[in-house]
């Protein structure tokens, strides 16, 4: 497969302050990839970047084989989504979409034809002759969708596109995206903060923290194998535990918490023993009653402090002999027992679910 | 419950302290068209002195301004056509600086937009009379074009500025946007930001235009004497005489703007982020 | 964290960078928009105002300062000076107040009755200065409407003088200078947002304390622009004064009209109107001063 | 006499080439209506507008130009700031120039005119002098008006006017100089032969007098009639011919004859007029005694030929003021020609002291 975009070393100071240390990434054709992190991790400037509205203070980037470092911004062959829509307010519907087509002079009849096709994609058709302060938020950013794909650019960039959106149209739009992905074909490049918007729509994910790419990889891969205690926090939810690493095989890590009791964890480069540690495991990893014990599982003791009904999930909270709290997601079950505060619990995961981080 | 809090604060809004803000304001908009007012009955009067309240009453005074002998009339044109042109060069000019300034942020920028927007700030009997001896050394004292240059020095600051509180309002991301799309500068410009801003851009000119029909100290010293402007008549000829026909062209000015302004403010559609 | 996240949401196109070709096209891209009015601006107002600087030094041939030591010992001159400083401050002020008080009931309307009632605003424009001082006569004077009015009322014979002196001269530039501003504080407080003023009230702000903790305040650099401008239009105005003003009321403009018109004598004239244009420079760059210190 | 400030404007070669860009950049799409004119355009006489304009039109212009074929434009608004850059440019716009007092002799003195020609003009034989460079062609009055309805027994004469007892009002004065020195040393006792020179100190002194009684010193002329007639003063010193149009108009005003300033009006030729013959020819020509009858019927002004007055109908001469009156005092403008700008600095600083 072709790569749509890569990025070699690109970065941006302003003056002393850096804003995106160099930063690799390649987009390959028809890919979904999101850029995803807090505000301030450099995703914003990152996606400008590559949009042309800054220039990197190194580094170059290629769009579609050619280099477009210092390419202005209408030669890079680019579609853009923008959080705040941004329609123009004099158009109408169709005349937006008209937009990109018109400013490459495509014959009447074609643009016509085209925009129909787009109109009927994002389900607006019949809305063509309003003007955009007519629609809906959800309408809005649909047409804005439409005028990103109408002329099937190399590279389609979305900034936070959801971001103005309820939550309900948030993941109805999201499906419908995914969706328009799917059946088209495009490449997108997404960028947003909502870490559960990232995992369900992305092929890949490129967590951004602190100006640089912490880890990138499929949604699984982020989920399951975080390399920083950043991406494990970042992605879902995590309970640390502070720990001594006590011993190593070529299989495992074993770590002493201060209360004395020992978890284990899948073997990793770089830990000696005696070093601190933080232990990580998902809330939704822990189960509360033992099966039999077995090697492949650690066990601690804790005392319960709270318990939060979800509807399909509970979630309990206990104090850990070692004094850290931690928290337990559970599927609802009419047998699971109500867990009174201050009632002692034994709680219980698979070691392989057991991540160490420096 | 909260109902009932609302409507206690819909009669807070109509309590006092904001009613005698309306209320000032009112007494404010009094006191601007007061003196329009009084003009009004002097310019039905007949005699030639200024007299309020006019003794006899009569239209003399506008048949003496229509009057094309008089020259009132072609004043009136010349002032018009050149508030037309001052105002379409000022737009010409005015427009696009606003827009470059508002979208650059170079070393100097605060400068040059400072010397862009300085005439306001400058003393109008100053400028007068630097473009007076200015245009003497280029021989254009007294053409039209040196009517319209110097009513664009004075009157496209302003229609910079209000340009520019228009752009304030105007998301970037819009310009952006086409430009991803692959607009040029010039696109943007013509086809994004110009269709946007209409509002401002058109209250701006309307502004412009009657700074440059209302201005006398530069056409004073600029236009031709036997070609004056319409406010260059009126203060020409009071070094003899207060002719009261002054007061019958105010009023007819008055009426005139009006009716124009009332027609274009129920024509103009809501929302088009004008005043 | 938080400055990196301003440079993130502030940046945008051809800040910070020199030196690099593509940023030179681009500044060079909005050069195209600048460059005329840039032309313009030097070529019939810069170059023409260095003319009359150079005037003021320059006269029969020879560099002189005559026409500045003329004016440093002037008692004339200083009391030009001050008059036009405290006429132009004054009527600022005033129209300030007065602009405040209209653009804040114009911002409270719908547009299509807020166009209405700027036709009121501007009608003043329409009427000339020369009859309007007629006006302002029969309205102000001793013998006027107004007086007239007070002394009915009163029963007494008592006379408000309120024109033919400084009273006079801040009306009736007061008159002029109102609708210029309006507009810079209306169209302040048109931009603000009005989910802040309901933030406000929802957290129990009477309709005084909204106004005077979050309208007012965001709209002080408004405030600040309307009265920078009509203060300085104001020095510079030498007709109203003339007709409307006392004895005392002579103001650096008239002064600068007298001396080109009357007296012929360029080099003071030029002299007057450089000293009235770095006031107004020194003036400006106060304002900006303390606006960058208070929004610090 | 100071010679015309040659130096132009821009002079350095930079600014020259700069301003001569400029000029081309900036008239390039426009078509440069520059004044070419010769010798057989019209002559431009610039005066004051409004009604004193149709007079000039009517009594001397029309004639003229019926007797001469000389044709003459009128225009409005003589300004001495204008004629100087015309004259400094070389571009002139203007031939013949209307004015009077202190700035006009002020800016003879910077040499803006031509010589009167002797050989065409008679500047002999006047009851004003001529100056070598303006030529008088009309005398005015200037004194007091009142509102005879509400003034019952006005103050007739300058000493009258400053005495507070027998005729309290409140007074209009003019910004000028020239004129309000005269009439205070009037007031205050001098006779009309030994006026001149003025003695300032004096002049002064007297107009501290009525300083508390001046309601508004008056720097346009119209407002000497509108102030009085809208009752803001009680006395405004005016002038005649303006007191004649404001009755003519049914206004309550009344002009006093006892005593008044007797003001000159002068032509001038610009430097370098190309119809310099016929500007002369034209200034000539309003001063002959016809015209000058007519100039006088028509706006009670006084005829600058002796004898003129004399041949006049009684009822025209009835409200003409005379200069053989020993009351009346004809201004002498030489006087002013090279204090006048030292002396309205005073004034001017008196005024706003």
């Amino acid at each position: 497969m072709t790569s749509k975009l890569t990025l070699h070393g690109v970065s941006k100071r302003y003056g002393p302050v850096t804003a995106l240390h160099p930063t690799d990434l390649e987009v390959r054709e028809g890919e979904f990839v999101t850029l995803l992190g807090p505000s301030g991790s450099g995703k914003s400037t990152l996606l400008k970047i590559i949009a042309g509205m800054e220039l990197p203070t190194e580094g170059r980037i290629i769009i579609n084989g050619r280099d477009a470092t210092e390419m202005p911004v209408r030669e890079r062959d680019l579609g853009m989504v923008f959080q705040n829509y941004a329609l123009m307010p004099h158009l109408t519907v169709f005349d937006n979409v008209a937009f990109p087509l018109k400013i490459r002079k495509t014959a009447t009849e074609e643009i016509r034809r085209k925009v129909h096709d787009a109109l009927k994609t994002v389900q607006l058709e019949h809305l063509k002759d309003r003007k955009p302060q007519a629609l809906s938020g959800g309408q809005q950013q649909r047409v804005s969708i439409a005028r990103a794909i109408v002329y099937n650019p190399s590279l389609v960039l979305m900034d936070e596109p959801l971001g103005a959106l309820d939550k309900k149209l948030r993941e109805q739009l999201q499906f419908e995206i995914k969706e328009l992905h799917d059946r088209l074909g495009i490449t997108i490049l997404y960028v947003t903060h909502d870490q559960q918007e990232a995992m369900s729509m992305s092929d890949r994910v490129a967590l951004m923290n602190g100006g640089r790419i912490e880890q990138i990889g499929t949604p699984r891969q982020l989920y399951f194998t975080p390399e920083t205690a950043f991406a494990a926090d970042f992605l879902g939810s995590s309970n640390f535990i502070d720990a001594t690493v006590t011993a190593r095989t070529s299989e495992r890590t074993v770590c002493r918490l201060s209360s004395g009791e020992e978890i284990a964890a899948p073997s990793r480069e770089g830990f000696s023993e005696g070093q601190k540690v933080r232990l990580m495991v998902r809330p939704e990893h822990i189960s509360l009653l033992g099966q039999a014990v077995s090697a492949d599982r650690n066990v601690l003791k804790g005392v319960t402090t709270g318990t939060t009904f979800f509807g399909e999930s509970a979630e309990i909270r206990a104090r850990l002999a070692a004094g850290s709290e931690i928290a337990i997601r559970i599927p609802n079950d009419y047998s699971l027992p109500e867990a009174e505060p201050g009632a002692p619990l034994h709680l219980e995961w698979d070691v392989r679910q057991t991540h160490v981080f420096a | 419950m909260n109902t009932l809090h609302q409507s206690a604060k819909a009669t807070s809004r109509l309590g006092r302290p904001i009613s005698a803000s309306v209320l000032i304001a009112w007494l404010v908009y009094l006191f601007l068209i007061v003196p329009s007012l009084i003009v009004v009955p002097m310019s039905f009067g007949t005699s030639n002195e200024l007299v309020f309240p006019p003794q006899q009453w009569g239209l003399d005074l506008y048949a003496k301004a229509l009057d094309p002998a008089q020259g009132w009339l072609s004043a009136g044109g010349r002032s018009f056509v050149l508030g037309l042109i001052a105002t379409g060069l000022a737009l010409m000019m005015g427009v696009p600086a606003a827009y470059g300034l508002s979208r650059t942020n170079f070393f100097g920028q605060k400068a040059l937009s400072f010397m862009l927007l300085s005439p306001i700030f400058a003393p109008t009997i100053v400028v007068a009379l630097a473009l007076y001896l200015y245009f003497a050394t280029l021989h254009i004292n007294g053409s039209m074009l040196g009517l319209v240059m110097g009513h664009a020095v004075i009157i496209t600051p302003f229609l910079v500025v209000t340009t520019l509180s228009g752009l304030k309002h105007l998301d970037r991301n819009i310009e952006n946007a086409a430009m991803v799309m692959g607009a040029t500068q010039l696109q943007v410009f013509f086809r994004v930001v110009l269709p946007a801003i209409k509002g401002p851009v058109l209250s701006g000119s309307l502004f412009a235009f009657l700074l440059s029909f209302d201005e006398v100290i530069v056409s004073w010293f600029i236009a031709r004497s036997d070609q004056p402007t319409l406010p260059v008549k009126m203060y020409s000829s009071i070094q003899w005489e207060v002719s009261p026909v002054l007061a019958a062209i105010s009023t007819f000015l008055v009426f005139i703007t009006v009716i124009v302004s009332l027609v274009s403010a129920f024509a103009q559609p809501e929302n088009t982020d004008g005043f | 964290m938080q400055t990196m996240h301003a440079l993130e949401t502030n940046t945008t196109i051809g800040k910070a960078h020199r030196g690099r070709i593509p940023i030179m096209i681009r500044t060079l891209g909005f050069g195209t928009f600048l460059l005329p009015l840039t032309v313009f601006m030097l070529l019939v107002f810069c170059v023409p105002l260095l003319g009359v600087a150079r005037a003021s030094f320059y006269t029969n041939g020879t560099w002189t300062l005559s026409a500045y030591r003329e004016f440093v010992s002037g008692a004339l001159f200083h009391r030009a000076l001050i008059n036009t400083l405290s006429i132009g401050f004054m009527t600022g002020l005033i129209s300030v107040i007065c602009g405040y008080f209209v653009a804040y009931h114009l911002s409270r309307m719908p547009q299509r009755k807020r166009r209405l009632y700027i036709i009121l605003v501007m009608l003043p424009f329409w009427t000339s200065i020369l009859v309007k001082s007629f006006a302002f006569t029969v309205l102000l004077g001793t013998n006027g409407i107004i007086n007239q009015a007070l002394q009915a009322i009163s029963g007494t014979n008592v006379v408000v003088p309120m024109i033919f002196n400084r009273a006079g001269v801040i009306i009736g530039m007061a008159h002029w200078l109102i609708p210029f501003s309006v507009l810079p504080i209306l169209s302040s407080l048109l931009s603000q947002d009005k989910a802040l003023r309901d933030a406000a009230e929802v957290m129990g702000a009477t309709g005084m304390q909204v106004f005077w903790k979050v309208t007012f305040p965001l709209s002080l650099p408004g405030v600040l622009a309307s009265g920078l401008m009509a203060s300085v239009i104001g020095m510079g105005s030498f007709v109203t004064p003339s007709l409307l003003g006392g004895r005392q009321d002579l103001m650096m403009a008239n002064l600068v009209d007298f001396y080109v018109r009357e007296a012929l004598d360029w080099r003071m004239a030029s002299a007057i109107a450089v000293v009235l244009i770095l006031l107004a420079l020194l003036i400006l760059s106060t304002a900006a001063f303390v606006r960058t210190r208070l929004s610090r | 006499m100071k010679k015309v400030d040659q130096s132009r404007f821009l002079t350095s070669t930079r600014r020259q080439v700069l301003s001569g860009m400029g000029a081309g950049l900036l008239a390039a799409p426009f078509v440069l209506s520059a004044s070419k004119a010769g010798a057989a355009d019209p002559v431009v006489m610039v005066t004051f507008g409004g009604s004193f304009a149709d007079v000039v039109q009517k009594v001397i212009v029309d004639p003229f130009t019926k007797e001469t074929g000389i044709a003459v434009t009128i225009a409005n608004g003589p300004d001495l700031a204008k004629a100087k850059a015309q004259v400094q440019t070389g571009n002139l716009e203007w031939d013949v120039l209307d004015g009077s007092g202190g700035p006009l002799l002020n800016a003879a003195a910077e040499g803006l005119f031509e010589e009167l020609d002797t050989k065409i003009i008679k500047t002999s034989d006047l009851v004003a002098r001529a100056t070598p460079h303006c030529m008088p062609f009309l005398i005015y009055a200037g004194g007091i008006a009142y509102d005879p309805k509400r003034t019952m027994s006005p103050a007739k004469t300058f000493a009258d006017l400053w005495d507070d007892q027998k005729h309290p009002g409140k007074i209009g004065l003019r910004t000028r100089v020239s004129e309000t020195l005269e009439l205070a040393l009037l007031a205050d006792g001098v006779s009309p032969a030994n006026l001149y020179p003025l003695d300032v100190d004096r002049a002064f002194a007297a107009l501290d007098k009525v300083k508390p009684r001046v309601a508004k010193w008056i720097d346009q002329t119209p407002q000497t009639i509108s102030l009085l007639t809208a009752g803001e003063i009680d006395y405004s010193y005016t002038y005649n011919g303006r007191v004649a149009t404001a009755k003519k108009e049914g206004l309550s005003v009344d002009f006093s004859t006892d005593q008044a300033l007797l003001l000159t009006q002068y032509y001038s030729v610009l430097k370098g007029s190309k119809r310099r013959e016929q500007a002369m020819r034209y200034i000539e020509f309003a001063c002959r005694p016809d015209i000058q009858a007519n100039l006088a019927k028509a706006y009670a002004s006084v005829p600058v030929r002796p004898g003129v007055l004399e041949t006049l109908p009684d009822d025209v001469r009835a409200v003409l003021p005379s200069p053989t009156d020993p009351k009346m005092v004809l201004v002498k403008e030489e006087f002013w020609a090279d204090k006048f700008l030292q002396l309205d600095r005073r004034f001017k600083e008196w005024l706003l002291t």
